[in-house]
């Protein structure tokens, strides 16, 4: 499989006064594959959404490159770079949010066709309501109404419709469904599950909970303080993590079981260093339990250890 | 940079503009200058040696460096009424005024804080709703119907307080506070209609965070929540708008100096602009432009003050 | 334990808030009536609010002179009425051409942020550091007391306000993620601005326009009163006030009545300029 | 279980007056607690789970017009019978909370050492020196590195953890019989929520209180509590020992949210089976079940009658058709 999205060497910074930065995503390297769902997890501050927008250039990065089918994004300018987007959108993690109040949600979901360029007003209302009912709304009951008048998962279902209008082929879903009840989780997830099938899309799968990124995911890259720390596909990933804060993330998870025993994070004591000034060498080794000299002096490059599995880290669990 | 020396970087710049646009303003609007003080009745000699002194035929930016020059060093210029230093006549006028200003601020205080915390304490309740009523009638009273109504009630139905004139302190303390009761009454009894509701609306924001909760929780009785925990950090807005109210309270003292016909710098400025005597009006105006911004200043570094996490990024970073 | 214990004490609730229906009526049927009023003077037979009969100075409010007479023997109510058109052109107009201007500023200075936000913003200390009233003051003084020039100074003088109002509010909503969507799509700056951010900028400015109507039209009084505002003889409340205050001792009605009608129209117009605040945005409503 | 429960509640009700109408919160609950125990609270977002907790101190007031019913015997004294001042000392004294944003549950303008301190010198009769000097023990106790220096800091200078653990230094300063926990970890990091729920079962544990925790997190819930109660549209649907509950779940409602959860055990990409439909409206209750819209085993008489609270044992649930009990073939084929 083709990668549809490259990343290369990608560094988000954002200045915080005083001429101090905030280092949110530093060097990293990724590639998507096409039809592929990667997901992508990281406790806050780990840069994850940081690198989502980055990637939409939506603020552009500091460094590095964005290859979508085949073109650099930092490199395109306005008009080029405004022609690729209908292929690459995004969902957001809080749906009401996202959604402007004070318009009909039929209005919200043909925006897309209006800003590129669909003027036949029919054609328009057709794939409006074509995409509403691929995402499970009955047009004719929401079509004029406003989005404060829907739930929390029927305005992510909207948020759906809206991304899938113009038929992308790749979606970055930005914690899709943190924001929702764990009763309204299950039914979205099934929805870009099937969504995906059906138009055949690409997801970057962006979360914190690790269960929702393994139900949903193919390959998985985990982050922490604005690196990569290992990336594997799914199944491998789960059963034997090879990076220690892969590891301790595993043990922290509380299993929705009373017979399963808590796991043992071996966590050093202590919070997660703020991305503000971030430690030297590979940046974890503050809580890590396996820190030895090296990790302070020296930044772990991510290395293959097995086919599809690569991880930063001189002293890795697994291989 | 230090945020410090930024934000005295922004004063002088503020300042520079302040008084550049008091100049333009007095110097570019229609009809000549000299005309304009002299009269059209002038003799064209008089309008001829009025323009050398002014040096008018010099372009209007040079003019305006000589006039900053000879200001920093306390020069204004000189009225072209009555020859008096512009300087002076403000230095003598600037006790009234300010003993009115500080006056009406601390009415307006006196009353909002404590009126506020009351209706707080049972929000929706009858002080509450009494309290917002009258707050919402005295808003809508302008200073100059207000005064006039204070003298009708105190001075003209039941002579109680005078209704004009200003006795110095220097002629005895009572004298001099009871001329100014009703002036500072004027200004405060509608100033703290805007601090009352500012500090209600916040101080409901903050009883509704967790940690006036957890201070419930604690077992401090509602009155020491509210006091200990909500107050201060609710009095920051108030002390931002009490800064900016300060331009309102200066442009409120122009009217009541001139109702009760206090020697202020407010009737200063009036007087010139009835005059047309333009140097007067240009340095007054000046002086007052550069008081308020330095006001405000001096209230936003009160904010550093009181609120630790301004203070930290304000002087750590 | 039975399911159906002991049933609690229940402790009233207050009722909800929907009783202030019926105080809307009167401060909306007072507006209307001023405004119906102002409209119609010329139709409604009005003595000629200028006409001075020295001989009929000082008329107590009878049933000839419904409001008396002032002390220049001027009708007190044809007076009131035109002076109402007069702070209503003011107060309606001022303001909107600060909002168009100050708008204008603040939406920009808030979505575009960078050097456009940093000018906007010093162009608004820089206007505020003036007191408003003294600005106004000199403006008029030198352009010449007018009807447009008092409405042309007051609305320059409301462009920080709404300048400040707008771009508060604009970076409120340009950090919302539906505006984020809508650069992912490919909107461009101006459909955003125009379709995305301009609806949910109205009500606030609208709510805040009616406020400062009614601060415009005390703003008027002020300068009127200080006689540096509309010229007489053209009606003006403030001036009204300002000829009343000579004669308090001795007619004391033709400094109050001007000020009894500013003071309703002013405190009607806050009421429902609050109340339409508190449709719009709940939590800032001050009431 | 000798002589009364700590705490024991009867019919707690909260009502809300809104735009909408009348809007019942909490609709009857009932639960009692014992010394040393942990009960866990879960209920997804406008299960009136945190509204229910907080009536019981007296913290949904008459401010925000709510309508306050029901018991609440504290160590067999009511509550709500007690005169203000002695109620506030019972509150402050025997009764802790610990809340869920560590950004908003500590003032912002005062230094940490004294927010500690406070109910020390209200409750304990402490002086500010010994108050001072305990507030540093306790910051160690809860494991905040430097303690001393940290009690002359503000909030906004620790992390959301650091912040946390201040939060629970305060709840345990006065050596309550009772912690309240509200969803103490949902706005932390998985890994530091971790360190901070041991942290709270071991002050639980030493010092011998019980313990109410809310959580929308099953897995927290599982974890740490002994026995819990699932919350659904402002009413207690069903209370179970933990283990029970797992296994063996009576209400379909707790079933289909255990079955909707996506599990680290399962393969990736298994199909998850979602509960159709969207949460309750309070405002328009109708007659029968809350959950009945979106149940599987719904019949006729779940839309008309609301099922009555009914007990076996220790357990309770309310449901005409409960999961794995045989009911006179009514339906509800167990799978």
């Amino acid at each position: 499989m083709s990668d549809l999205l490259a990343i290369q060497n990608l560094t988000v910074e954002y200045p915080v006064g005083g001429g101090r930065h905030v280092h949110a995503v530093s060097d990293v390297t990724l590639s998507v594959k096409q039809g592929e769902t990667l997901g992508l997890v990281g406790e806050s501050g780990s840069g994850k959404s940081s690198l989502a927008r980055a990637l939409l250039q939506l603020p552009p990065p500091k460094g590095g490159a964005v290859l979508f089918e085949g073109q650099d994004l930092t490199k395109l300018g306005g008009k080029a770079l405004r022609a690729v987007r209908p292929r690459l959108q995004m969902i957001f993690q809080d749906p009401i949010a996202s959604l402007n109040p004070r318009r009909k949600v039929a209005e919200i979901i043909a925006e897309p066709l209006i800003v590129s360029g669909v003027s036949d007003a029919a054609e328009r209302t057709r794939r409006v309501r074509a995409v509403m009912e691929a995402v499970g709304l009955d047009p004719d009951l929401v079509w004029n109404r406003r989005p404060h008048e829907f739930s929390g998962g029927q305005c992510q279902r909207i948020a759906i419709a809206r991304a899938l209008v113009l038929e992308p082929s790749l979606i970055v879903c930005d914690e899709p469904v943190s924001a929702l009840d764990v009763s309204i989780r299950a039914q979205i997830i099934n929805l870009l599950e099937d969504m995906k099938a059906r138009f055949g899309l690409t997801l970057l799968f962006i979360a914190h909970d690790l269960a929702v990124v393994k139900s949903v995911s193919d390959r998985v890259a985990v982050m922490y303080l604005g690196r990569l720390c290992e990336v594997a596909d799914s199944e491998s990933l789960f059963t034997t993590p090879a990076h220690p804060y892969t590891a301790a993330l595993m043990a922290a998870i509380p299993e929705p079981d009373p017979d399963v025993p808590l796991g043992d994070t071996k966590l050093k004591p202590g919070d997660p260093p703020s991305p503000l000034d971030p430690p030297s060498g590979c940046r974890f080794r503050t809580r890590c339990p396996h820190a030895q000299p090296r990790c302070t002096d020296e930044v772990p490059p991510l290395r293959q250890i097995a086919p599809g599995r690569e991880v930063a880290c001189h002293f890795p669990l697994v291989g | 940079m230090p945020w410090i020396v930024r934000q005295l970087v922004r004063l002088v710049v503020v300042l520079f503009c302040v008084t550049l646009l008091t100049y333009m303003i007095v110097n570019i609007l229609p009809g000549d200058v000299a005309i304009v003080i002299l009269g059209n009745l002038a003799t064209p000699q008089d309008i001829a040696g009025l323009r050398a002194d002014l040096g008018l035929d010099r372009p209007m930016l040079v003019r305006y460096f000589d006039w900053l020059g000879s200001a920093l060093s306390g020069d204004l210029g000189r009225s072209y009424r009555n020859g008096e230093p512009v300087a002076q006549a403000i230095i003598d006028r600037l006790p009234v005024s300010l003993q009115l200003m500080v006056m009406a601020q601390v009415i307006a205080l006196g009353i909002a804080i404590p009126v506020a915390l009351l209706s707080v304490r049972k929000p929706g309740g009858i002080f509450d709703r009494i309290s917002a009523s009258a707050a919402f009638g005295f808003l809508a009273m302008p200073n100059f119907m207000l005064g006039i109504v204070l003298i009708y009630l105190f001075s003209v139905s039941f002579d109680l307080l005078p209704a004009t004139g200003f006795t110095p302190m220097s002629e005895g303390l009572w004298d001099n506070f009871e001329s100014m009761i009703l002036p500072s009454l004027t200004l405060g009894l509608i100033e703290w209609t805007v601090l009352m509701r500012v500090l209600r609306s916040d101080l409901l924001t903050t009883l509704k965070e967790d940690f006036i909760l957890l201070a419930r929780v604690k077992g401090l009785s509602p009155w020491r929540v509210l006091l200990r925990h909500a107050l201060r950090p609710s009095s920051f807005t108030l002390i931002t708008i009490l800064g900016l109210n300060i331009g309102g309270l200066i442009g409120g003292a122009v009217i009541v100096e001139q109702i009760f016909a206090l020697p202020g710098v407010g009737r200063l400025l009036l007087g010139g602009i009835f005059n047309r005597d333009l140097i007067l009006v240009q340095g007054t105006v000046a002086f007052i432009a550069v008081g308020f911004v330095v006001i405000n200043f001096l209230v936003d570094m009160l904010y550093a003050v009181l609120d630790p996490r301004v203070r930290h990024v304000r002087f750590r970073s | 334990m039975s399911a159906s214990a002991a049933k609690g004490a229940v402790v009233a609730a207050t009722r909800p808030r929907r009783r202030w229906h019926w105080a809307l009526a009167l401060p909306l049927g007072w507006l209307m009536l001023v405004v119906f009023l102002a409209i119609t003077a010329d139709w409604i037979g009005l003595p000629d609010p200028s006409a001075q009969e020295l001989i009929l100075r000082r008329k107590p409010p009878s049933a000839e002179y419904l409001l008396g007479t002032d002390n220049l023997g001027r009708d007190m109510l044809s007076r009131i009425i035109y002076g109402a058109r007069t702070s209503l052109i003011v107060g309606i107009c001022a303001p909107f051409l600060g909002f168009l201007v100050g708008g204008a500023i603040g939406m920009s200075a808030g979505y575009f942020r960078g050097k456009i936000d940093m000018l906007a913003v010093g162009f608004i200390d820089i206007l505020l550091a003036f007191p408003s009233l003294v600005l106004a003051l000199t403006f008029t003084a030198y352009l010449g007391q007018s009807l447009f020039n008092v409405t042309l100074a007051l609305g320059i003088l409301s462009i920080p306000a709404a300048a400040r109002v707008s771009r508060a509010n604009t970076l409120a909503w340009a950090n919302r993620d539906f505006v984020l969507a809508a650069r992912t799509i490919g909107a461009s700056n101006w459909r955003i601005i125009t379709r995305e951010i301009l609806p949910n900028l109205l009500p606030p400015m609208f709510a805040f326009w009616l406020v400062a109507i009614s601060v415009i039209i005390v703003a008027e009084g002020a300068l009127s009163f200080l006689g540096l505002g509309i010229p007489a003889p053209q009606p003006s409340w403030g001036g009204m006030i300002a000829d009343g205050r000579e004669a308090l001792d001795v007619a004391p009605y033709t400094a109050l009545i001007p000020a009894a009608v500013m003071f309703a129209t002013v405190l009607s117009l806050n009421f429902v300029g609050d109340m339409v605040r508190n449709m719009v945005d709940p939590r800032r409503s001050a009431l | 279980m000798s002589g009364a429960p700590l705490l024991s509640v009867r019919e707690a009700r909260v009502g809300f007056f809104t735009a909408r109408g009348p809007l019942r919160a909490v609709d009857g609950v009932s639960f009692d607690l014992e010394k040393g125990q942990t009960l866990g609270i879960v209920g997804e977002s406008g299960s009136g789970k945190s509204v229910l907790v907080r009536s019981l101190i007296g913290l949904v007031g008459e401010s925000s017009g709510a309508e306050v019913g029901g018991q609440v015997l504290f160590e067999g004294r009511d509550l709500r019978a007690l005169p203000a001042r002695e109620f506030r000392g019972v509150l402050g004294r025997d009764i802790g909370v610990v809340f869920q944003d560590p950004m908003t549950s500590l003032n912002p303008v005062m230094k940490i050492g004294h927010q500690i301190g406070e109910g020390l010198r209200l409750n304990r009769g402490l002086d500010a020196r010994a108050a001072a000097a305990r507030a540093v023990e306790l910051l160690t106790e809860v494991g905040i590195p430097e303690a001393e220096r940290r009690a002359g800091q503000y909030p906004h200078e620790l992390s959301g953890g650091m912040r946390q653990r201040v939060a629970i230094a305060i709840a345990i300063a006065c050596a309550p019989k009772l912690l309240i926990a509200d969803e103490p970890t949902t706005a932390l990091d998985v890994t530091v929520q971790r360190q901070i729920l041991d942290l709270l079962q071991r002050e639980q544990r030493e010092r011998g209180m019980a313990m109410i925790l809310i959580t929308h997190d099953l897995g927290v819930a599982a974890g740490r509590a002994d026995d819990i109660m699932v919350m659904y549209a402002g009413r207690a649907v069903e209370t179970a020992k933990t283990r029970e509950l797992f296994r063996s779940p009576r209400m379909p409602y707790t079933e289909a949210l255990l079955r909707s959860l996506p599990r680290l055990t399962d393969p990736t990409h298994t199909r998850l089976s979602a509960i159709p439909g969207r949460p309750p409206d309070l405002a328009r209750r109708s007659g029968g079940c809350a959950f009945a819209p979106r149940c599987r085993y719904r019949t006729d008489r779940c839309d008309e009658e609301q099922p009555m609270q009914t007990w076996e044992g220790a357990r309770g649930y309310a449901c005409f058709h409960p999961r794995g009990v045989d009911v006179g073939g009514s339906g509800g084929a167990a799978e």
